[in-house]
């Protein structure tokens, strides 16, 4: 393959589905399958063992600035973390989702399954990110004509968890728009930061699609998941997937990891979980599938994931023609602005 | 939201999710859901006022390089000597800004590990160095007077890379998952190359004579006109992602941008024979370029920080991909604007 | 290092000569990273031992260099918990190697306002002749109806239930011959 | 259980996809009922309401597994004439309404008088029962004196007898029909009927059905009682002895089974041999007559004494003096945890060791606790952290009010920092009593040092002081066996030669293998009769680690379980009375007749090589007085007691009574809250009166999954305290609307005993629930906080009173009243006057420390 093909999107370097990334990354015909993560939230308890194993491990730094920001309650049900960043790799998130009874029976939920189905979708609260209150009762549903509330004891509540991390995409953002190599795919197709390589540009932040990805304010690298690099190459499991108490953190060969999701989707759905669905399955997606991916109980927004995310590098070529032939014609405009009209 | 009838969710329901700003919202409001209003992608968390002024640094380079390389090539000796400091100051300053971005400037030549066509960033450190080093070589023989013949040379070198230098940023932009920036990637680079004309001009026109000023003049009239007329497009392709553009220090900054630019261009057009004139037109084209940099960064964050910019084009491109399944036509698969 | 082994270090270089020519994976690792290894690899030892926290008993492995504990990680062999941790468990690195943790004697004296030092067999003497007092003080043979009661009430303890039965044990043995019947525990609780 | 043990719950989540049906009943919706496919919501400390309806349920409906409530329980036993149930009034017969206590000897079976094989024993000394029952609160009274007598009471084998156990369980329990339950706990009647019918379908002879439980049911002023309603309505459905049933108790921490078996408790000897109490001329044998059964088990109570003082006093424990009988201290009542508080206050105890314990931030009322620490001569505090409790006389909540002043405390504080689970090598026992050895990984850092040095040093110390004494009561320490070897620089005493001092040698020296080897003469020794068999061949066998994947489920050679390694207790009723599986699906032990022999997956909790068709002959004692269908071996008649005619404090039956503080009438009896309950009722313990418009609202207290009990392990790390920062309350909505509480605002609740403030988490998993024509309100309190650490709040156990359950004297913690109110509490002095004015408000004597 050469440059040119790579770029030009032939061997589907940029999008698509891309069999084998380590390949594409010229890791020889001899490397280690791809592995990757498949998340089953409907088993999630939200113990948050993975953020604590994997700080651990990583030797990951408290999250936060300050101190005066670290201990504090976000008010987002259990969730204190808030999102992946620098220093937090692994992020359960809990919401907190209330319909009114009657979209299901009374307290009654089949065997097997975590939550009712069909759901009055909403925001589970409105937490502005600079950190003001929430006014979780201003989201309350008014029933009736008086303003009456619906009877507390009338609602049902069933509670999400999920424990996001990041994606190691097909096609990886972060990685291709990186200036100093310091992300690259490794032979296991995951995508990692090498700490002693980045110089703190930043770019790979707003380029993620999930943003998963952020620079540490203490030492100005960049960081994220690493799927536990240096664990995979003694064969040891991730340290998250490793702690999880339930299992709903696998671990594995990516192709397996497939296949059990497939078999668990279908399973639920038998069971009458309608809600249930894959995210980040799908290798036709915009980022050519994820190595990191889930089973999720609503959509994906919900849990703060992008509905359809695709990578920004997709597009990258068209952007270098545009940019060229804008080059090209602020050349062609500077030249000709000594010779239209003549010279007065 | 294929789900429920957002007509008959209770008025609450259909918040934008998110917390402040509200009074200032534009552009109707769209249902969503989100994680408690947070963002879903990060912001970047480039330095302002340092990438900004590296973009229109760069662009005032780029362009100032091929005024100088062609005033040379005319015999226009002040906007010469003009473009050939102002490309290399230009690319000296941005440089420097660059590098003081960086989160660990100490590793700034870790940049040159690699080229990577597929990072902006990385092809934009291998047209900054090389046009760095025309530039700054061109400068010195302009102001030494020794090796002139070595400038002339250097100096088209530098005029031959300056365009690509004042447009990649744009794709530096546009190739991120922040919505206003990478949807509007048919339109920055144009946004970015004209801003980079007005930019280049506007610094001929303070530096340079009226007797040479003229080409300086176009450029940036010429340059201001594209940049608000693509400015225009580019908002209006956007449709909800252009409410950024609408509020906040971004809505200050572009319309501040206008003012300059039309004021710029107009002084330009008409009192280019004036020195003092001149000088002024060229600073408020240079103001009305920078100002544009500093209001799409600022769009940007604000862009990134929200989660309707996320989610609802999202839903509405599965959506569209959806009904045309159904109806069998071509999905529509990347723009929803 | 030779300009040939400089070079082919360089990933331009290799993005130049080998398999992956935009630079994203073999071209760009760095020495360091292909040098990785899991710390636990470094491991003088590794040491079966149960979580601390709740009752379930978890298996840890607890890798050991240089006299310190370098990481604590669950114990797939353990059938109760094949491996697996909470986040407490899996925190208990950090509850070992806690940098607030209290390591010297401290002693307040009576009506005292601040913390002293105190050296460990000093403090060791000190609550031995505390306990032979209040033992004394508290002492009762029998009670107002002759009862045999052959015990003190001088001092008690209160014992956590992250002890170890062994532990127990002493304790209760020797409060026993102290005629100290105050013992209680978190079981209680 | 998905909250406070992750882990295990791994293996509901696995029976879960595997097809069982997770039922949560819980006031509150936490991450357990997220993942169950069922959550009960109902009103804290109605759970015997609840769980008599189910009793009631199965009763009416002839749910009950009949075979096994016939060859297994004592169902068909007629209860003596003389007992009168508990019925509207809803006090049983015997009660003395001046002592508040109940003399049982009413609740006897018919013509048999039966010892219990834990609780309340020593009833059976005829000279002694009225002195019992007047000063003793461990002692409910006694009987009368053919209490020695083994023998067999009158039985109706159809169960419709009017005195029969079934029907009279049957008849107390018939007043709690679903409707009722639904009126008292709050819950709707399909919902009752719905767990009803699913526990009742889900067992019986392929099926069974587990009780999972923790101090959710223990702390109450009828803690024990929640319990015994539990194991009635699993024993009528057939689910104890049996794979995949039970009542399992979750329990909290590494070792608190291992604390109760070795107990570091007033009221037991090792191997739940009760303490002696205080008697007139009492010897060995005297206590054993009052204490042990005859049959069964537990009448080899004198071989697992004697061997007990033989090992603590060895040679000097002879034949002669009764193997040292009388060196062990005397009880006279309730030196609970709680009642050595009370009396460190009064300064009539004048030491304290606190030993990986935080009292000021863990316990009910965290002002008593410290009182009572400032009202000390001397602390000794061992932990691994500045916990409040050692500094508490700096920065306790009683400094900043003015109630104390650090320069009036007298108490001399001694913090020794204590080596933590790697730096030592011991057993823990879990939750399932297995003991697990762990190995020493580091040495302890500076001064830190393992319990078993300190202890082991303090003795020596003291032995050494105390040398050459003559005075008598100095006889037990100087004659103690205290020789342990040790190793190291520290001197640290060897580990394993204390755990096989507790399992035990015989005359020559070797280890024991099984506690039936144990003799009463003297040729045995053992500190822990139960704990027997972990040194089997000399072999640590609680240091066993063959991986789990390498054997069956059950997994025997992991660790050790006790007695004899056993998985499941009683196992042998997972077999029919003729020894057969009840289900291929449920087979786990049977009698396998051409060995002769019971065998199966699990070592058989039952004489290996007696028969089902053993019966004994007239006169047998212990065991041989057991026939081959009485699976239960430690009760006195091998039965499961439906009724238990002894060994509770508080009734033979478990019966509905309100929390002391309720904000409701009991629906279910007169009778308001527990009639037999221990009250300290004192200035700094006041309590809210039941009902009360000023203490209106219900709060519970919990843990989160992210911190550990007082916060001693937890609030001191980063990792834990960023994941929960902050002390928080959980309201519902409405509640919130009601008292105008913000979001992530503060709130400040009250009691009689002080008020605390928390950030508010507004929640939906919080109800409302209707009683009667009340809606009841309940507040979440997670209790972790404390002044030290990385995240710091006020200590939700502050706002606690104490009341306790006569049985075991543990404290109602998981339910009480408050009022609530927007914004902080106030500092300083002025929060002593808010809390007073509330207690005023509410008719309260004047509250706080006098």
């Amino acid at each position: 393959m050469t440059l040119f093909d790579a770029f030009s999107g032939a061997a589907s370097s940029l999008s698509g589905p891309l069999p084998d990334p380590s390949a594409d990354a010229g890791w020889s015909a001899e490397h280690p399958k791809r592995v990757g993560f498949f998340t089953d939230t409907s088993v999630c308890i939200g113990c948050k063992a993975c953020e604590v194993a994997c700080k651990e491990w990583n030797l990951v730094p408290d999250d936060g600035t300050d101190a005066s920001d670290l201990y504090r309650l976000t008010g987002m049900s259990y969730d204190n973390t808030g999102d992946l960043g620098a220093s937090t790799w692994r992020h359960v998130a809990f919401i907190e989702d209330v319909r009114p009874h009657g979209t299901a029976t009374t307290g009654h939920m089949p065997s097997g399954l975590p939550a009712l189905g069909g759901s009055l979708p909403r925001d589970a609260a409105s937490a502005p990110p600079d950190g003001g209150t929430v006014d979780l009762l201003a989201l309350l549903p008014d029933t009736g004509a008086h303003g009456q509330q619906t009877p507390d004891d009338e609602r049902d509540v069933r509670w999400l968890m999920s424990s996001d991390v990041c994606k190691h995409c097909t096609h990886a953002g972060c990685l291709d728009v990186c200036p100093t190599g310091a992300l690259f795919r490794t032979e296991f197709g995951t995508v990692v930061v090498q700490d002693d390589i980045c110089n703190g540009c930043g770019y790979c932040v707003p380029s993620c699609p999930y943003g998963v990805i952020d620079v540490r304010e203490s030492d100005g690298g960049a960081h994220k998941c690493t799927l536990c690099y240096d664990r995979l190459g003694e064969g040891l499991e991730p340290a998250c997937a490793k702690a999880c108490p339930t299992n709903s953190i696998q671990f594995g060969d990516l192709d397996e990891l497939q296949a059990a999701a497939d078999a668990r989707l279908a399973e639920l759905h038998g069971r009458g979980v309608e809600e249930a669905r894959l995210y980040g399955r799908d290798p036709d997606d915009g980022v050519g599938g994820d190595g990191a991916f889930f089973l999720l109980l609503d959509e994906p927004e919900v849990y703060g994931l992008p509905p359809d995310p695709i990578v920004t590098t997709r597009d990258l070529p068209e952007m270098w023609r545009n940019a060229a032939l804008t080059a090209l014609g602020l050349g062609a405009a500077a030249v000709a602005a000594f010779f239209t009209g003549g010279r007065r | 939201m294929t789900d429920a009838n957002p007509a008959e969710m209770p008025e609450r329901f259909r918040g934008r999710g998110r917390g402040g700003n509200r009074e200032e919202l534009q552009v109707p409001e769209a249902e969503f859901r989100s994680y408690y209003g947070r963002p879903i992608i990060k912001a970047p968390v480039w330095k302002n006022p340092d990438v900004p002024l590296y973009l229109f640094l760069g662009g005032l380079a780029g362009s100032s390089s091929v005024l100088a390389a062609m005033a040379r090539a005319t015999g226009r000796p002040t906007l010469r000597r003009a473009g050939r400091l102002g490309a290399a100051a230009g690319a000296v300053g941005g440089t420097v800004f660059l590098v003081h971005d960086l989160h660990r400037p100490r590793r700034f030549l870790h940049m040159l590990r690699v080229f990577k066509p597929t990072s902006p960033l990385s092809v934009g450190t291998w047209i900054l160095s090389p046009f760095a080093t025309f530039a700054a070589a061109t400068a010195a023989t302009e102001v030494t007077g020794w090796f002139r013949r070595t400038g002339d040379v250097t100096g088209v070198a530098a005029a031959v890379v300056g365009p690509a230098l004042a447009t990649y940023t744009a794709v530096l932009f546009s190739n991120t998952a922040v919505p206003t920036w990478h949807e509007a990637h048919r339109h920055l680079p144009i946004l970015f190359g004209s801003s980079a004309a007005a930019a280049g001009g506007g610094f001929g026109l303070v530096f340079s004579s009226v007797r040479d000023n003229e080409p300086a003049a176009r450029l940036a009239i010429a340059g201001a006109a594209t940049e608000l007329a693509i400015d225009e497009k580019m908002q209006r392709d956007l449709g909800m992602l252009a409410d950024v553009y609408c509020k906040g220090r971004a809505k200050t900054l572009m319309r501040a941008s206008k003012t300059c630019l039309v004021a710029g261009a107009l002084g330009a057009l008409v009192g280019r024979r004036r020195r003092w004139s001149a000088a002024l037109s060229g600073l408020a084209l240079m103001a009305g370029s920078a100002l544009t940099r500093f209001g799409v960064f600022d769009a940007g964050i604000a862009s990134a920080n929200d989660p309707a910019h996320i989610v609802v084009p999202q839903r509405e491109r599965i959506r569209q991909r959806q009904a045309s399944t159904e109806t069998a036509t071509t999905p529509p698969d990347r723009t929803f604007a | 290092m030779g300009v040939r082994t400089w070079l082919g270090e360089w990933p331009m270089f290799r993005q130049a000569t080998g398999s992956d020519p935009l630079g994203r994976g073999a071209a760009v690792q760095s020495p360091r990273t292909r040098a990785l290894e899991p710390r636990t690899r470094e491991a003088d030892e590794v040491v079966k031992s149960v979580c601390p926290y709740c009752a379930v008993g978890c298996g840890q492995n607890i890798y050991v260099r240089d006299g310190r504990v370098t990481q604590i990680e669950g114990d797939p062999d353990s059938p109760i918990s094949r491996g697996r941790l909470c986040p407490k468990g899996s925190a208990s690195t950090s509850l070992v190697t806690s940098p607030t943790r209290v390591t010297t004697v401290k002693y307040r004296r009576p009506y005292g306002t601040e913390w002293e030092d105190l050296d460990l067999d000093t403090a060791l003497d000190m609550i031995a002749d505390r306990v032979l007092d209040a033992r004394r003080r508290g002492w009762q043979d029998t009670d107002d109806q002759g009862r045999v009661l052959r015990r003190t009430l001088g001092f008690s303890s209160l014992g956590g239930a992250t002890l170890d039965n062994e532990e127990n044990y002493l304790i209760k043995k020797l409060f026993m011959a102290l005629g100290a019947i105050q013992v209680e525990n978190q079981a209680r609780i | 259980m998905a909250e406070a043990h992750p882990v295990g719950f791994q293996w509901v989540m696995e029976a879960k996809a595997r097809g069982a049906t997770v039922i949560h009943v819980d006031p509150r919706f936490t991450r357990t009922s997220a993942v169950a496919d069922l959550h009960v919501p109902f009103r804290a400390g109605a759970d015997i309401a609840f769980l008599g309806g189910l009793i009631n349920y199965v009763l009416t409906e002839g749910k009950d597994f009949r075979e096994y409530v016939t060859a297994f329980t004592n169902a068909a036993e007629l209860v003596g004439e003389d007992f009168a149930d508990a019925d509207v009034e809803g006090v049983f017969s015997g009660y003395n309404a001046e002592t508040g206590r109940y003399d049982p000897i009413s609740w006897q079976m018919d013509g048999a008088y039966e010892a219990p094989a834990a609780g309340q024993r020593d009833h059976w000394e005829p000279e002694l029962r009225e002195e019992h029952a007047a000063f003793t609160s461990d002692t409910a009274g006694g009987v009368g004196d053919q209490a020695y007598a083994p023998s067999d009471p009158e039985r109706d084998d159809t169960l419709q007898h009017p005195r029969c156990v079934y029907q009279v369980l049957k008849r107390h329990y018939a007043r709690y029909t679903p409707e009722a339950v639904s009126r008292v706990c709050g819950m709707g009647v399909e919902q009752f009927l719905a767990v009803a019918r699913a526990i009742t379908e889900n067992s019986g002879r392929e099926r069974t059905t587990a009780w999972v439980y923790s101090v959710g049911w223990t702390h109450h002023t009828v803690g024990a009682q929640y319990i015994r309603a539990a194991s009635i309505l699993q024993t009528l459905l057939g689910n104890m002895g049996r794979p995949g049933g039970g009542i399992l108790a979750l329990r909290g921490h590494a070792s608190i089974q291992g604390s109760t078996d070795i107990p570091t408790l007033y009221d037991l000897l090792p191997g739940y041999i009760p303490m002696p109490n205080a008697h007139l001329h009492e010897d060995l044998q005297s206590f054993l007559d009052a204490d042990a059964a005859k049959t069964g088990f537990w009448g080899h109570m004198d071989a697992y004494l004697v061997s007990l003082l033989k090992a603590w006093w060895g040679d000097a424990a002879t034949p002669e003096n009764d193997f040292a009988f009388d060196y062990l201290p005397r009880l006279t009542g309730n030196h609970g945890t709680y009642g050595i508080v009370r009396d460190q206050i009064d300064r009539k105890t004048f030491g304290y060791f606190l030993v990986g314990e935080n009292p000021a931030v863990g316990h009910a009322n965290g002002k008593m606790q410290r009182l009572g620490m400032a009202n000390l001569d001397w602390l000794v505090v061992r932990d691994m952290q500045m916990i409040e409790s050692a500094s508490f006389w700096k920065d306790g909540p009683e400094i900043e009010t003015g109630e104390l002043r650090t320069e009036d405390i007298g108490t001399e504080v001694f913090f020794l920092p204590c080596a933590n689970h790697t730096e030592k090598s011991g057993t823990f026992t879990n939750t399932q009593r297995l003991l697990q050895w762990r190995r020493e990984a580091v040495h302890p850092p500076g001064d830190a040092r393992s319990e078993l040095h300190f202890y082991f040093h303090l003795g020596k110390k003291i032995r050494e002081k105390l040398a050459g004494s003559t005075d008598d009561r100095d006889r037990p320490l100087l004659d103690l066996t205290w020789d342990y070897p040790t190793f190291g620089v520290h001197e640290e005493p060897d580990p394993q030669s204390v755990l096989a001092e507790i399992n035990g040698f015989d005359a020559d020296g070797n280890h024991l293998a099984s506690y039936t080897q144990m003799k009463a003469d003297g040729t045995t020794s053992g500190g822990c009769w139960i704990y027997t068999g972990v040194f089997k061949d000399g072999v640590n066998q609680a240091d066993r680690r063959t991986p789990g994947a390498e054997q069956t489920w059950v997994a025997p050679e992991w660790g050790w379980a006790w007695p004899a390694n056993r998985r499941t207790l009683y196992n042998r009723a997972s077999a029919d009375a003729d020894g057969k599986p009840w289900s291929e699906r449920k087979a786990y032990v049977w009698w396998d007749e051409e060995s002769g022999s019971w065998t199966g997956h699990d070592i058989p909790d039952f004489e290996a090589t007696k028969a089902p068709s053993y019966r004994p002959p007239e006169g047998a004692t212990v065991e041989d007085a057991l026939s081959g269908t009485d699976a239960f071996i430690m009760q006195a008649n091998g039965k499961a007691w439906l009724y238990a005619p002894t060994g509770l404090a508080d009734g033979p039956m478990p019966t509905h009574y309100e929390p002391v503080e309720s904000p409701v009438a009991n629906l279910l009896h007169d009778q308001q809250d527990n009639p037999a309950r221990e009250d300290i009722d004192r200035a700094w313990n006041r309590l809210n009166p039941a009902m009360s418009e000023t203490y209106p609202y219900v709060f519970l207290t919990y843990r989160l999954t992210e911190h550990h009990t007082a916060g001693g392990m937890s609030r001191f790390l980063g990792y834990l305290s960023e994941l929960q920062p902050e002390f928080f309350c959980e309201v519902s909505p409405a509640l919130a609307r009601e008292r105008n509480l913000e979001h992530l605002g503060y709130a400040t609740l009250i009691s009689a005993r002080t008020a605390i403030e928390a950030r508010v988490l507004v929640t939906e998993r919080m109800k409302p629930l209707r009683i009667g024509d009340q809606r009841i309100h309940q507040i979440g309190l997670p209790y972790h906080w404390g002044s030290n650490g990385l995240s710091v709040g006020d200590p939700a156990n502050d706002l606690l009173g104490v009341v306790m359950d006569p049985n075991v004297h543990i404290q109602e913690s998981k339910v009480a009243t408050c009022d609530i109110q927007p914004g902080r509490r106030p500092r300083g002095p002025a929060l002593l006057e808010f809390v007073e004015s509330y207690r005023r408000k509410a008719g309260v004597e004047p509250g706080g420390i006098t």
